[in-house]
C-alpha cells in the first residue's frame, strides 16, 4: 500500500500546488456500475476542449462496465484502449513528468489512488487563424503565413513535402519557458557540416527563456556584433520550403510567427518569394531595382552632402545655383540638416508603426505637411534636403528586411562624407566591403566568391533565371545532390512542345 | 571569428570625434560661396592686374533669383587680386563654375601666359573655361554689358560659344586646348575674340573673329570671314554658311549651308619643294537664293558649284597669304602635320621652321558638292 | 602559419589591382613622351621572364612564402638576413603608395585639409583590411575589380569625343634613349613591384599554376595600362602629360558630354582608392609576415597594426612635398627598386636551383619538384 | 598634441587587442607595444620637428653616386 500512499500524495500535492490557481480544475467522478472505482481528472481551463472531455472521457468512463477485481495495470489498459475515445492517450507516472503535459492542455486521469495516470490529449486553445503575412505580401503566390502555434507552422511546412526526406527535429530550449523549437531540413540535400554546427550552437544555448525567434537568432548567429543579419527569417511557409530545397535549414520556434533559416547570405536580402512566382524578366528587373534601392537608401544622403559641401565643382552649374538658392536662409549647416531630416523621418516611421492604423494616417499627413511644405517655407530646411530624405526613406522600404541595417550604414556613410567628402564616403564603402567579406554564416562566406563560383550559381543573384536554367542548387550551401531540375522534367517539356 | 567590427567602430568614432574636435577643413556650405561665373583681366598702367569678377548673386524672395554682381579688384598677381576680392564680397569666391575668362588685348600683346598660370595651376579652376580676347578698350566693360537673354553675361557667352558649330565665325577653343598649344611650340595658338555691339540702344556681347598668337604674345587678329577660311585649313568647319555675293555672274546673292566638311592636309614634296596639299571637301545645300537665277537645274548647279569652289579657294588663299606673310604664325598646325607624316623631313627643318613656313606654298583643291536645295525646287518669284 | 586559401582567379584579380595601384593615376613611362605606351608594352614583355623566376621560386616550395623559402635554403640566420631587404622594400613601397595617395587627395581634392588626415584614415582602413586577412582582401578585390573595370571602360568610352589620334604620331618619334628609360621606369613601377606577391603567396589554393597566375595578371594589367596610356596621350598630348602630376585625372576632367556628363574626375579617384587600398594592404601584409617570421612569431596579424602605424609615419615624413615626391619617383625609384625586383630574386633563384640540382643528384630516385614554371 | 597622439594610439591598441588580448603570449605583446611606442614617438615628434630625417634623401644620394650622376 506504499504505492497507494504515494499516488495519493501525488494528487494531493498537485492540489496543494495549484490550490490558488483557479484555472486548474479537479473533477472527481465514479463509475456508475461500480461506485467504488473513483476517478479524478485534472486539466487547465482555457487550454482544453470541454466537449471532448465530456464526451470522450467522463461519459464513457461513467457508463463503462468496470470490474472491481481488475488490478491497476489491467484497469489502465482497459480504460486507455477500450473506453477513452480520444486521439492521443498515453500512460505515465511521476509529477515531474505529468506537469508539463497538464500545462500544455492535456487532461490527466487519476484512477483511484494509483500512482500511474493516463494522459489524454484534449488540448484546444484559441489560436489565430492562418492569415496572409503582413510584412511579406505577395500579389500572386500563396497567401498563408505562419502563426504562433508551432504545430500549425510545422504542418504548413510539412504539407509542401510529401516525402520522408523532410526531417523534423524537436528540441526544448530555455530553462524556464521550455520553448519548443523544430529544426527542419531535407535529408540528402542539407549540408551535414552546417547541420552539425547548428546543433552544436543550439546545445550551447544557456538562457532562461526564448520568447521569440529573435532570441534564438542572436544566440546562434556568427559575429553577433555585426549589424548585418547572418540568419534569415520569413513569415511564409513557401519561402521556407524554397530555402529547404536550396539546402538550407529552417528553425521554427514556438510562439513566433516566423521561421528562421540558416545559412543566410547577403544576396538573400534581395531575393523575394514573389520573384519565383512571376515572369523571370519582371523578377530580374525587380531584383535590380532592389539593389539600386539599397544603393540609394544607403548612399544618397552621404553623396548629396559630399557634393554640396565638398565637391561643388561636380554639380552642374544650374543645379549648384538652385541648391544654393534654396539654402540661402537656412540656419543649419547641411550636415545638421541631413541628420535632422533623417532623424525626423525615422521618428515618423517609428511612430506610425506603433500607432493604431487610424491615427497613423493623421501622423503621415501631419508629417508630410510639417516637414515638407511648412519647413521649407519657414526656411528651416532646404527643399533639396527634403527630397533627399524622402528618397532615402522610400528606397529603404524596397529592401524591408534591411531597414535596421540601412539606418546604421547610412549614418556611417553620412558621417564619413561629412568628414572628408566623397573620399570619406568611399572609405566607408570599402570598410563595409571588408566587413561583409569577412563575415561568415555557419561556415558559408556571407558574400559570394565571384571568381570561384560558376556562372550557374549566378543565376539567382542579380537576375532570376528561368527554372529550366536553374538546374543546380547553390554550390556554397549544398555539396552533393546539386541537381535541381531533373533531366526528365526537361525532356518532358520538350515533348509537350 | 575575427572581430573586424571593432575597427569599424574605431573609424566611426574617429570620424565623429574629428568632426567635433578638429573642425572641417574643406567643408564649406554652398550658400557661403560666391559663385564666380566669369572674370575679365585688365592691366593698370603700373603693372597692376585689374580683375573684374562676375559673381552670381543668388537671392530668394519667394523664388530664386540670379543676378550678376561685379567685383573689381587689383593686385600684383592674378591670385592676389582674386583673393582680395573676398574682402569686398565677404564670401569666398568659388572658381569652379566660372565659364569665361576675358583677357584684354593689351595684356595679350605683352604675355598672356603670365596671367593664365593661376588658372592652369589652381585645382579649383576648371580647364573647360572659354578664353576670349577683348577687342574693346578694357575687358571689364564687356563683362559689365547687359546680357540679352540671360541676365548673367558669362552664361550668355557660354551659350554663344556652344553654338559655334552652326556659325563657324570664331574658333572653338577651350582653355585646355590653348594650354596644349602653348606647350607645343610648333603650333601657334589662337583664341576667339569678343566685342560689344549695340542693340536696342544697349551694348551686348558679340563673339567673332580670331586672335592669333605667336608663343604667348598676341600678334594680330583675323576678321570673321578669314576665321572661317582659317578653320577650313584646320579641318574644324562643322557647319555654317557660305555666302556667295553676285553668284556666278548674276546679281543674285546665294547662301549655301554647310552640312559636312572635310579637309585633308598632307605635306608633299614636289620637284624638291615641300608643299602643303589641302583638299577641302564640302557638302552643302542651297539654303537661300535672293533672286530669280536658276541654280537648281543641273547646269545651274554646275555653275554655282564652280563659282562656290572658286570663291572658297580665293578666300582661303587670301587668308593664308595674310597669315603667313603678316604674322608668320603657323596657326594651321602645318609643322605638326609634317612631323606626323614626314618625321625625317621634320627633323631637318625643325629648327628653321619659321623661315621655312614663310616660303611654304599651298596646293589648294576645294570641292563643293551641292547635295540639295532645302525644301523647294525653284527660286521664290512671281509666277509668269 | 596560416590556413587562408585563395583561388587562382582571386589572386589574379588581387595582382591586377595591385599593379593598377597608383599607376593609373600617376602614369608611367613618361620619359618616352608620346611613345610611353610602347615602353610599357616592352616592359611587360621584359617582365615575363622575371615573373617566371618569381613563380618558379614559389612553385618549388608550394605552400611557402618567400621568407620561409629563404630560411629553408639559406639556413635560419642567413635566411632571415636576406629577408630583411625584402621586408624593407614592402614597407617602403606601402609608405610610398600611401604618400602618393595623400598627395593626390590634397592636391586635387582637399587642399585645405592637412595631408596627414587622409593618410591616417586610409592607413587605418588598410590596417583593418590587412587584419581581416588575405582571404577577405581577395574577396574584396573581386568586387572592387568590377567597379574598377566598369569605370575604366565607361570613362574610356566617354573620352572618345575628345581624343585626338594625331597625338600619338609619329610612332617611335622620340629617341631610343628616352624609350629605354621609359621601359626601365615602367618595369620598376609598377610591374616589378609584384615581387611583393612572393611574400604573401603561400595562400594559393592550387600549386601548379603559380606561373599562370603571374603571367595572366601581368598581361591583363599591362595591356590595360598601356591602353590607358595611349588614351591619355591622345587626349592630353605628351607635352601636357609632362606638365601635370596626374595625367588620368586631367584627361577625364576634360570629358564633357552634353554639358551634363562632365567633371567626372572622381571616377579616377575611385579607381585609385580601390586599387590603392589593395596595394597598401598587401604591402602591409607582406611586411607583417616578414617581421613575424624574422622574429619568430607564428601569427603575423598582431604585428599589422604597429607596422601599419609605422608605415603611416614613414609616409608622412618621407618627402617634403609633391615636387620631391615626383622627382624621387621618376629619377631615383627605377634604380632603387631594380635590385629588389630583379637582382636579388634572380640570385636567390639561381642559388635555390643549384641547391635543388645538387639534392636531386644526391638522391636521384626521389624527384619531388613540382615543375610549375613550365606552363 | 603629444597627449592626443598617445591617447589615439592607446585607443587603437585597446580596440585592436580587446578581443584576443588574453590569447597572446607575453613576448608578442612586448613586441607589439614596443613597436606601437616607437611609432607613437615618431608621430608625436614629427608634430614638433620641422623636418624629420627621411630615408628618401640618403637613398637618392647613394643611387646618384652609384650611377655617377
Amino acid at each position: 500500500m506504499e504505492k497507494n500512499e504515494s499516488t495519493k500524495s501525488d494528487l494531493i500535492e498537485l492540489k496543494t500546488m495549484f490550490s490558488n490557481d483557479e484555472t486548474v480544475t479537479f473533477r472527481e467522478f465514479c463509475c456508475k456500475k461500480e461506485p467504488s472505482i473513483c476517478f479524478c481528472i485534472t486539466f487547465v481551463n482555457g487550454m482544453i476542449d470541454k466537449n471532448s472531455i465530456h464526451s470522450q472521457i467522463i461519459k464513457p468512463i461513467i457508463e463503462a462496465e468496470l470490474d472491481d477485481t481488475l488490478d491497476i495495470n489491467q484497469l489502465l489498459n482497459l480504460i486507455s484502449k477500450e473506453i477513452v475515445s480520444a486521439a492521443s492517450v498515453q500512460q505515465s507516472s511521476g509529477l515531474d513528468n505529468i506537469i508539463p503535459f497538464l500545462l500544455t492542455g492535456n487532461t490527466i486521469l487519476f484512477v483511484r489512488e494509483f500512482n500511474k495516470v493516463i494522459i489524454i490529449d484534449t488540448s484546444d486553445w484559441d489560436k489565430r487563424a492562418i492569415t496572409e503575412p503582413e510584412s511579406e505580401r505577395t500579389v500572386t503566390g500563396p497567401r498563408e503565413g505562419f502563426t504562433e502555434n508551432i504545430g500549425t507552422n510545422v504542418m504548413l511546412i510539412r504539407r509542401k513535402f510529401k516525402t520522408r526526406n523532410l526531417k523534423l527535429e524537436f528540441k526544448d530550449i530555455g530553462s524556464e519557458t521550455k520553448t519548443k523549437i523544430c529544426i527542419c531540413y531535407i535529408e540528402g540535400i542539407v549540408n551535414k557540416k552546417i547541420l552539425q554546427e547548428l546543433n552544436r550552437r543550439i546545445e550551447k544555448i544557456d538562457i532562461d527563456g526564448i520568447l521569440d525567434a529573435q532570441y534564438l537568432q542572436e544566440l546562434i548567429k556568427d559575429s553577433p556584433m555585426s549589424p548585418f543579419k547572418t540568419i534569415g527569417y520569413t513569415e511564409r511557409p513557401d519561402v521556407v520550403a524554397g530555402k529547404l530545397l536550396e539546402g538550407r535549414i529552417a528553425i521554427v520556434c514556438e510562439g513566433t510567427p516566423v521561421a528562421i533559416t540558416v545559412p543566410f547570405t547577403f544576396v538573400e536580402y534581395f531575393n523575394v518569394n514573389e520573384d519565383y512566382y512571376s515572369n523571370f524578366y519582371y523578377a530580374t528587373i525587380n531584383r535590380i531595382i532592389r539593389w539600386v534601392g539599397f544603393f540609394l537608401a544607403s548612399s544618397v544622403p552621404a553623396i548629396y552632402l559630399a557634393l554640396v559641401t565638398f565637391h561643388q565643382e561636380m554639380l552642374p552649374t544650374q543645379l549648384l545655383l538652385s541648391i544654393s538658392a534654396s539654402r540661402q536662409n537656412v540656419p543649419f549647416p547641411t550636415i545638421v540638416e541631413a541628420i535632422l531630416m533623417l532623424f525626423v523621418f525615422e521618428l515618423l516611421r517609428e511612430t506610425s508603426v506603433r500607432m493604431p492604423t487610424v491615427i497613423g494616417q493623421t501622423i503621415s499627413i501631419v508629417g508630410a505637411l510639417v516637414i515638407g511644405q511648412a519647413a521649407v517655407e519657414a526656411e528651416l530646411v532646404s527643399a533639396p534636403m527634403i527630397i533627399v530624405a524622402a528618397l532615402t526613406g522610400i528606397t529603404s522600404f524596397v529592401v524591408p528586411k534591411m531597414q535596421g541595417e540601412l539606418i546604421i550604414i547610412r549614418l556611417v556613410f553620412l558621417m564619413s562624407a561629412a568628414y572628408i567628402g566623397l573620399y570619406g564616403y568611399l572609405f566607408s564603402v570599402i570598410g563595409m566591403f571588408i566587413h561583409l567579406a569577412s563575415l561568415r554564416s555557419f561556415g558559408i562566406p556571407y558574400m559570394l566568391d565571384i571568381g570561384t563560383f560558376k556562372p550557374s550559381d549566378a543565376k539567382d543573384i542579380m537576375v532570376r533565371a528561368p527554372w529550366q536554367e536553374m538546374k543546380t542548387r547553390p554550390k556554397l550551401v549544398v555539396q552533393k545532390n546539386r541537381n535541381r531540375v531533373g533531366r526528365e522534367t526537361k525532356e518532358g517539356d520538350n515533348g509537350e512542345k | 571569428m575575427v572581430k573586424n567590427n571593432k575597427l569599424f567602430c574605431v573609424i566611426t568614432m574617429l570620424i565623429c570625434s574629428c568632426i567635433i574636435f578638429t573642425g572641417c577643413w574643406n567643408y564649406r556650405e554652398v550658400e557661403q560661396l560666391a559663385i564666380a561665373s566669369g572674370v575679365a583681366v585688365d592691366e593698370k598702367s603700373d603693372g597692376i592686374t585689374h580683375l573684374t569678377i562676375e559673381v552670381v548673386n543668388i537671392g530668394r524672395d519667394g523664388k530664386a533669383t540670379y543676378e550678376p554682381k561685379y567685383i573689381e579688384s587689383d593686385g600684383y598677381t592674378f591670385f592676389e587680386a582674386a583673393r582680395k576680392a573676398v574682402t569686398k564680397e565677404g564670401k569666398k569666391i568659388y572658381w569652379s563654375h566660372a565659364k569665361v575668362v576675358i583677357i584684354s588685348e593689351e595684356i595679350a600683346r605683352k604675355d598672356i601666359a603670365k596671367y593664365l598660370d593661376f588658372l592652369f595651376r589652381d585645382a579649383e579652376t576648371r580647364e573647360d573655361i572659354w578664353l576670349l580676347i577683348s577687342k574693346e578698350k578694357t575687358a571689364g566693360e564687356i563683362l559689365q554689358s547687359k546680357g540679352m537673354l540671360k541676365p548673367i553675361v558669362s552664361f550668355q557667352i557660354d551659350d554663344a560659344m556652344r553654338s559655334q558649330k552652326s556659325i563657324t565665325r570664331f574658333p572653338f577653343i577651350q582653355l585646355y586646348e590653348f594650354f596644349d598649344r602653348l606647350f607645343y611650340k610648333q603650333v601657334a595658338p589662337i583664341l576667339p575674340t569678343i566685342n560689344l555691339v549695340e542693340q536696342h540702344g544697349e551694348k551686348s556681347t558679340h563673339v567673332g573673329g580670331t586672335a592669333i598668337f605667336k608663343g604667348e604674345k598676341l600678334i594680330g587678329f583675323l576678321n570673321e570671314e578669314d576665321t572661317k577660311s582659317m578653320l577650313w585649313l584646320r579641318d574644324e568647319v562643322k557647319g555654317g554658311l557660305i555666302i556667295l555675293k553676285n553668284a556666278a555672274g548674276t546679281d543674285d546673292n546665294v547662301t549655301l549651308e554647310i552640312y559636312k566638311s572635310k579637309s585633308k592636309i598632307t605635306p608633299i614634296v614636289q620637284e624638291g619643294v615641300l608643299k602643303m596639299k589641302v583638299e577641302v571637301d564640302v557638302d552643302v545645300s542651297v539654303g537661300e537664293i535672293m533672286g530669280t537665277s536658276d541654280f537648281i537645274s543641273s547646269p545651274g548647279r554646275q555653275k554655282l558649284k564652280a563659282f562656290a569652289e572658286k570663291r572658297v579657294e580665293e578666300d582661303i588663299n587670301t587668308m593664308y597669304t595674310l597669315v603667313r606673310d603678316n604674322y608668320n604664325a603657323d596657326v594651321f598646325g602645318f609643322g605638326r602635320n609634317i612631323e606626323m607624316k614626314m618625321p625625317d623631313v621634320w627633323k631637318q627643318i625643325k629648327d628653321d621652321w619659321d623661315n621655312f613656313y614663310a616660303e611654304l606654298e599651298l596646293e589648294l583643291n576645294v570641292k563643293v558638292n551641292i547635295r540639295g536645295s532645302a525644301t523647294t525646287r525653284v527660286p521664290l518669284k512671281a509666277g509668269k | 602559419m596560416n590556413k587562408e586559401k585563395i583561388s587562382d582567379i582571386q589572386s589574379v584579380k588581387l595582382m591586377i589591382l595591385f599593379i593598377f595601384g597608383s599607376t593609373l593615376v600617376i602614369g608611367t613611362g613618361g620619359e618616352a613622351g608620346r611613345d610611353a605606351w610602347i615602353s610599357i608594352f616592352i616592359a611587360v614583355i621584359l617582365a615575363i621572364p622575371i615573373y617566371l623566376v618569381y613563380s618558379r621560386i614559389l612553385s618549388l616550395f608550394p605552400g611557402k612564402d618567400l621568407f620561409e623559402i629563404l630560411e629553408l635554403n639559406f639556413g635560419k640566420f642567413f635566411g632571415r638576413i636576406i629577408s630583411l631587404p625584402f621586408i624593407w622594400f614592402a614597407f617602403h613601397l606601402g609608405a610610398l603608395v600611401l604618400r602618393n595617395f595623400g598627395e593626390f587627395i590634397s592636391t586635387v581634392g582637399l587642399p585645405e585639409t592637412p595631408k596627414i588626415v587622409p593618410i591616417i584614415i586610409f592607413g587605418l582602413l588598410c590596417i583593418w583590411g590587412a587584419k581581416a586577412g588575405i582571404e577577405t582582401l581577395a574577396k574584396c578585390s573581386e568586387y572592387f575589380i568590377i567597379f574598377v573595370v566598369f569605370l575604366l571602360i565607361v570613362f574610356s568610352f566617354l573620352t572618345i569625343p575628345i581624343i585626338d589620334t594625331d597625338n600619338i604620331f609619329p610612332v617611335l618619334g622620340s629617341g631610343y634613349k628616352e624609350i629605354m628609360s621609359g621601359i626601365l621606369s615602367a618595369f620598376t613601377f609598377p610591374f616589378g613591384e609584384v615581387v611583393i606577391f612572393m611574400m604573401i603567396f603561400s595562400s594559393l589554393r592550387s600549386k601548379s599554376s603559380t606561373s599562370k597566375v603571374f603571367i595572366s595578371a601581368l598581361l591583363l594589367s599591362g595591356v590595360t595600362i598601356a591602353l590607358l596610356s595611349v588614351r591619355n596621350i591622345m587626349i592630353l598630348g605628351p607635352d601636357t602629360i609632362e606638365a601635370v602630376y596626374f595625367p588620368s585625372y586631367f584627361a577625364i576632367g576634360r570629358v564633357n558630354i552634353g554639358n551634363f556628363l562632365q567633371r567626372m574626375e572622381i571616377a579616377v579617384t575611385v579607381v585609385f582608392i580601390l586599387s590603392g587600398f589593395i596595394k597598401i594592404a598587401l604591402c602591409l601584409t607582406a611586411t607583417a609576415r616578414g617581421v613575424a617570421r624574422v622574429i619568430g612569431f607564428d601569427d603575423y596579424k598582431i604585428l599589422i597594426t604597429p607596422t601599419g602605424l609605422l608605415m603611416v609615419n614613414l609616409a608622412r615624413n618621407i618627402y617634403e612635398d609633391i615636387v620631391e615626391m615626383f622627382d624621387w619617383a621618376f629619377k631615383v625609384w627605377p634604380y632603387y627598386a631594380f635590385p629588389f625586383q630583379v637582382i636579388l630574386p634572380v640570385l636567390i633563384w639561381i642559388f635555390i636551383e643549384l641547391k635543388q640540382r645538387a639534392k636531386n643528384k644526391a638522391n636521384t630516385t626521389e624527384v619531388t619538384i613540382d615543375d610549375g614554371s613550365s606552363g | 598634441m603629444f597627449v592626443m597622439m598617445v591617447l589615439s594610439y592607446a585607443i587603437t591598441a585597446f580596440i585592436d587587442l580587446k578581443s584576443n588580448y588574453k590569447k597572446q603570449d607575453k613576448v608578442k605583446l612586448a613586441v607589439y607595444f614596443t613597436l606601437m611606442a616607437i611609432s607613437c614617438a615618431i608621430g608625436s615628434i614629427s608634430g614638433y620637428v620641422e623636418k624629420m630625417p627621411s630615408p628618401a634623401e640618403p637613398i637618392k644620394n647613394i643611387i646618384f653616386t652609384l650611377m655617377g650622376k
